[in-house]
């Protein structure tokens, strides 16, 4: 809370106190793994994570500094800057694998459905988490690119834990779904159509944490610090899929057979702008921006 | 000149506030919290006839289709339940379980038995404000006077006439605050159930507009549903002007003095 | 009234629930649901089972209780105090009628934003989303109970010349009391409905997050186990409120007319 | 014919434990007229409850044309002591006196004309529009007397119908009851406080002690079928009974307080 | 002195009109005792209230000691006719006896002590600690006289107080209230249906025609002080008096009819 900011300028020898909005998925397991090897910490940061639905609870709490910084997929960040929110990114987030058919995420129907491949989606109903963010803007791209019409693709939005359920029980026709939710569905026979972020861009940055404009203005180093905290903790993680696996029990209940099988996601330290770039040019294209995001502003 | 009072007194209030937001947001930096003026201009671009038509339409469908199920249910089930005391005893904890199930949670169970189509929607409205209409009912049945009711017995009347002509009316000014009561938890319920597996609705562009950060419009939204509200429980109100005109005749008789 | 054969309430009403645990047992059991989706009674049972055990939950569940208690106390006072001071004076509820009717369907979900803006995913962000709801509910009840007051009774108070105070405290307020009491239980659970939606979306600790948390680890049987536990809760909550009502309400027809033999 | 056997009711709620009703026994024959007195608090009206089958006895038994009575039985019509709360708020007059007809299946035609007429012999023309709650207290209990003729009852039971209304009403009234009494050959069982009143009316009294209550005395009125108000009242045969009823009722008051 | 001029009330609700008073005047010197008699409906019980000051005249002013009464004046308490609903159901018959002296600010001791001369006065020893709902309902209604009683009022108002009590019972109510007059020179106005009982109790007579209500009659009844049920009720000027009474109800009656 407000009462527990790091108020007091760079005294560098005094410890932050810094509260992190995050969504409790996979995504975030280096920075729950980086509070545990005491990479924060070593940096004079006292980290506190809170778990938000989402961006209609982080972003203003971090905009308000409630919370210092936050963790949230490009699109919202770019529809953000695009609606002028005075935030900026910080550090990369998470990554795709770039491997078809072994990424975190993808478009997936159930082992009987006539979908065989992307092109097929035309005309079906497909779920996403979000509308007119990230999932439908790269699920329309594999679309296009497998010579589909995305325009007739019929999105409608439920959380990812409904999906499985929707998708078995015939009301949708397939889903974009990411970990833990793809495996569970892959077992129980669901099949893989689409490698949605593969399909959009090489090793594509899927979210970043960002932190608002003024505190970075205010404690350019308590920034810096976190950033390199952050860093530390990504490629910790990119190195240890095991203790990622491990830490996922303290702040997640997937199960330990899930956990086991869930493809891990890539925890690179650089932003892929280029990356970036497609997915704020893809978002142009289909609407989702009122004006075209200026990535120079949000990008470190 | 009455009518002129009303009219006067109903829009005192909330002029005051609204002029006091417009004066004080005015200049507001905050980005969540913007000025009225852009609020009320946001307001007049977005609501647009089409807008309405697509968005707002459907949704009122719904919010009807709902509430009105949510009637015959909470005033048919509150009535069995608060008049047989054995089947209060048995259903009142698993009523009082499910009650206190946010939707949010319980869409979900909902979606897996009836989809993700308009009747996951209603259903969830109908669960929502279901409740303030069951409890009322029961409590207003439970209050029926002793005398009327040994009246109604004496003088053989049961069965339907004794539901309809008897305990409904002597029930129906607790029942009418239920019905009040249900009426916004319906909006809300609407606003919540399209939050889910949705791809139109009032509800649905309201959190649209949070989630694209498009904040003037959305503050326009719930702008919206308070008028929806506003309106709603004005209809309401004349209809229960006219089916209690002897209850408030009955109280009111003494003080209105003229 | 109904002279049937009393039947204990409290077997009535454990053999009401054990009847909805039988009925969850079945639906996958006969393949009704996908057990995935809806898991049998045993293996929530088993979950929850889990999940008591560990520290964790018993601390969500206390941060949620409190969040709840603050929320529904604050809530109650104001509601109770607000419809009592409108209901008396009529003017004043000609002119609050429209604001009331204009505030009271914005959805607390929809100023989440502001909470968290005022707040952070502190207690206060879920305290105002517990007040906000909650306090019309009380409110319109008691508006509703403080017009319900008998004619006769009002004037005989007038004619002995009762203060104000004495009027609100020994005519108005015993009138809408039963009113009063539906407001409270519908209050409750509206509080324990938004503490648990408030945690869930803004994750502020309690019972909402760690269902949260089991929604998106596809956790489904602890999932409902704390879903459960919200029920449970619902029913206790009721208990109490039946007891309270039980004593404070013993003149009045509803609980006389039982009562009676 | 009406038996009322060792009937005893006591009422417990909490701790408080009265005992209304010690120990009755009295029979009624069909188509009797018979009066009950007896010093208020005493259990007149708990007695007649518990005829009308509203009210379970602690003990004993009411019997009516030989089997004993567990509910209301058909046929009866009750004018209950509180008349106000026994008039349905929500109806109009008319509504009030006819549902009991309706419930009955008295063809519409007919139920016109028995309401209009019970209305016009309780004084009543021209009302039949209001709601209870606009009318004299007086009236109201006028309105429950018009129920129960219109009814045209086998049973009549009226539990002191006459307390709200001027003495001249109250004489018409009285002519009323005997009137219906003797066309339509009911079974009446009347209780009133004014003793000139039970003489007057009854062909029998009965005479209820105070608490603990039995039957203090009964008494048979043998004036002639045929009375009016001037006459009979001056009878000295009226003038004696009449004293004789009130020393009862005192002895009934003294000896309670020894 | 209380002064009724050119009062008139006119209850209009929704398309019914009625006129229940057209022209009332007449005064009522400090601690007199005055008896109203009229017909049923006649407007006995409005114009009660409008001199207590809970109904506004649509026409006409009282005065109470000079200045106009707008509100229930201090020092006045009335026994309503609906005795039943004027008891508080949520208190015991102590508390509500003992309510209005709360309000007073009368001393905790001295409360005691009226209620319970009170309560015995009316013949409710032991019942103190019973609600409302659980006395029969002439003991109800000596409930709301002795919580008149207690008052130690200046003006006191009594609608009907004695038409659910027995013979016997309401002997001693009037003279209980014949004494309170006496000891505490309170000015009563007494609203009666038993025309013995006005002319016994009052030192002056008013009596209402039927409606459109004014001041039919007004009669000093010239009776000894001290008056005693036997002697006064055999007194040829008590006959005497009552006989003109009669008379000039049945001449209300009669013009109206035309
Ligand atoms: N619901 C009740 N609960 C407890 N006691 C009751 C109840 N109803 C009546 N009583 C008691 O039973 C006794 C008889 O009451 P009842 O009403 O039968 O008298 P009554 O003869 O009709 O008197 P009255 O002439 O005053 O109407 C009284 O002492 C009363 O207090
Ligand atoms: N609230 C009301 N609304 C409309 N009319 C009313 C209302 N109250 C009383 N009246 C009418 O006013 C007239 C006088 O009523 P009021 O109660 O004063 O008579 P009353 O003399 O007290 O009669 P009773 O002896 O029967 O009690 C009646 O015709 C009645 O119908
Ligand atoms: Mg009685
Ligand atoms: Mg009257």
């Amino acid at each position: 809370g407000s009462d527990k900011d790091s108020s007091g300028g760079d005294s560098t020898g005094s410890v932050d106190n810094v509260t992190v909005g995050v969504i409790p998925i996979i995504d975030v397991a280096p920075i729950y793994l980086g509070q545990s090897k005491g990479f924060f910490k070593s940096r004079n940061i006292e980290l506190k994570l809170e778990s938000g639905q989402g961006g209609a609870a982080i972003v203003p709490g971090v905009v308000s500094n409630q919370f210092q910084f936050g963790f949230s997929n490009v699109t919202s960040l770019m529809i953000a800057q695009t609606k002028s929110v005075p935030i900026k990114a910080v550090a990369a987030g998470v990554a795709s694998t770039g491997a078809q058919g072994k990424d975190f995420g993808a478009v997936v129907v159930k082992g009987n459905s006539p979908i065989k491949t992307a092109k097929d989606l035309s005309g079906k109903k497909v779920s996403v988490n979000t509308l007119k963010n990230i999932g439908d803007t790269v699920t329309r791209n594999s679309v296009r690119k497998a010579g589909g019409d995305d325009k007739t693709v019929n999105f409608v939005e439920m959380p990812f834990p409904n999906m499985q359920a929707a998708l078995e029980g015939g009301q949708i026709d397939a889903a974009w779904v990411v970990e833990p939710q793809l495996s569970s569905i892959k077992a129980a026979g669901g099949r893989e159509v689409a490698s949605t972020f593969v399909d959009a861009a090489p090793n594509l940055t899927v979210a970043t944490y960002f932190t608002s404009q003024k505190l970075l203005a205010d404690k350019p180093d308590l920034v810096k610090r976190f950033t390199e905290a952050i860093n530390e903790s990504l490629t910790y993680a990119d190195a240890h899929p095991d203790e990622v696996r491990q830490i996922l029990t303290t702040y997640t209940k997937i199960d330990d057979k899930t956990r086991a099988a869930v493809v891990l996601p890539k925890w690179p330290i650089e932003i892929n702008k280029a990356s970036v770039q497609t997915i704020a040019d893809l978002g142009t294209q289909d609407g989702i921006f009122a004006s075209a995001p200026d990535l120079s502003k949000l990008l470190p | 000149m009455t009518v002129l009072r009303k009219v006067l007194f109903a829009l005192a209030l909330p002029v005051v506030l609204f002029a006091g937001w417009f004066w004080l947001s005015d200049g507001s930096e905050s980005f969540y919290s913007p000025p009225l003026r852009t609020i009320l201009t946001a307001f007049a671009d977005t609501w647009q006839p089409e807008r309405l038509r697509a968005d707002v339409a459907p949704s009122l469908l719904r919010l009807l289709a709902g509430y009105l199920l949510a009637v015959v249910i909470g005033i048919g089930l509150g009535m069995a339940v608060g008049l047989n005391r054995r089947l209060r005893a048995v259903l009142e904890p698993v009523l009082e379980f499910f009650r206190a199930i946010p939707p949010p949670v319980l869409v979900p169970v909902i979606m897996l038995f009836a989809g993700i189509g308009d009747g996951m929607k209603v259903i969830v409205i109908v669960f929502g404000c279901v409740w303030p209409i069951l409890l009322n009912t029961v409590e207003g049945v439970r209050a029926t006077d002793s005398v009327v009711l040994d009246t109604a017995r004496a003088y053989g009347v049961t069965g339907p006439a004794r539901l309809t002509r008897v305990i409904l009316p002597s029930a129906s000014p607790q029942i009418a605050a239920g019905l009040r009561q249900a009426l916004s938890i319906a909006i809300i319920l609407m606003v919540i159930s399209e939050m889910f597996a949705s791809s139109n609705g009032l509800g649905f562009t309201i959190v649209q507009f949070q989630r694209s950060f498009a904040i003037p419009e959305m503050w326009s939204g719930i702008i919206l549903l308070g008028l929806l509200g506003f309106t709603l429980s004005l209809l309401f109100r004349l209809a229960e002007r006219r089916a209690l005109r002897w209850y408030e005749g009955l109280r009111a008789a003494r003080r209105r003095a003229g | 009234m109904t002279s049937a054969r009393r039947g204990n309430p409290v077997l009535l009403g454990l053999a009401g629930l054990a009847g909805l645990l039988l009925i969850v047992e079945l639906l996958p059991r006969l393949g009704l649901v996908n057990e995935r989706f809806l898991p049998p009674t045993s293996r929530i049972v088993a979950a929850l089972a889990d999940e008591v055990s560990t520290a964790a939950f018993w601390r969500s569940l206390g941060d949620t209780l409190y969040a709840w208690a603050l929320g529904l106390v604050l809530a109650v006072l104001a509601g109770v105090l607000a419809g009592l001071v409108i209901g008396s004076v009529p003017v004043l509820r000609e002119l609050t009628a429209s604001t009331v009717e204009f505030l009271r369907p914005i959805p607390s979900v929809a100023l989440i934003p502001l909470a968290v803006l005022l707040y952070g995913t502190e207690l206060g962000s879920t305290l105002l989303l517990i007040c906000y709801a909650a306090f019309w509910q009380v409110l319109i009840q008691v508006l509703y109970g403080v017009a319900d007051v008998d004619p006769v009774a009002e004037e005989t108070a007038r004619s002995f010349r009762f203060s104000s105070w004495g009027r609100v405290r020994h005519v108005l307020w015993p009138t809408a009391l039963p009113y009063v009491f539906t407001g409270v239980r519908l209050a409750a659970s509206v509080a324990l409905v938004l503490a648990i939606t408030a945690e869930l979306v803004i994750g502020a600790p309690g019972l909402g997050k760690e269902i949260a948390t089991a929604q998106n680890s596809d956790a489904v049987a602890t999932m409902y186990a704390l879903i459960v536990v919200t029920g449970a809760l619902g029913v206790v909550i009721n208990l109490l409120t039946r007891t309270g009502e039980r004593r404070l309400l013993a003149w009045h027809q509803s609980v006389r007319g039982e009562v009676a033999t | 014919m009406l038996e009322v056997k060792g009937l005893r009711k006591v009422y417990s709620s909490g701790s408080r434990e009265v005992e209304a009703l010690r120990d009755l026994t009295f029979t009624v024959d069909n188509g009797d007229l018979v009066c009950l007195v007896g010093p208020s608090g005493c259990g007149k009206t708990t007695l007649l409850r518990c005829v009308s089958g509203l009210l379970t006895p602690t003990s004993g038994e009411v019997r009516l044309g030989g089997s004993p009575v567990t509910g209301p039985p058909p046929g009866m019509a009750v004018v209950f002591q509180e008349y106000g709360r026994s008039l349905f708020p929500w109806m109009s007059v008319r509504a009030n006196v006819e549902l009991p007809l309706k419930q009955k299946k008295v063809a519409r035609a007919r139920r016109k004309e028995l309401v209009e007429s019970s209305l016009d012999a309780v004084g009543l023309t021209g009302t039949a529009d209001a709601y209870p709650w606009q009318l004299s207290g007086g009236m109201q209990q006028r309105v429950a007397i018009a129920r129960a003729v219109a009814y045209e009852p086998e049973t009549l039971l009226m539990d002191e119908p006459f307390a709200a209304v001027d003495a001249q009403t109250r004489a018409d009234l009285e002519d009323l009851v005997r009137a219906l009494w003797q066309r339509l050959k009911v079974t009446v069982l009347f209780v009133t406080h004014d003793i000139d009143e039970a003489v007057y009316l009854g062909r029998r009294v009965v005479m209820l002690s105070s608490s603990p209550t039995v039957v203090q005395d009964e008494l048979v009125v043998d004036l002639p079928a045929e009375r009016d108000q001037l006459h009979t009242r001056a009878d000295p045969k009226f003038i004696e009974l009449r004293t004789r009823v009130y020393e009862q009722i005192q002895l009934a008051k003294k000896t309670v307080q020894k």
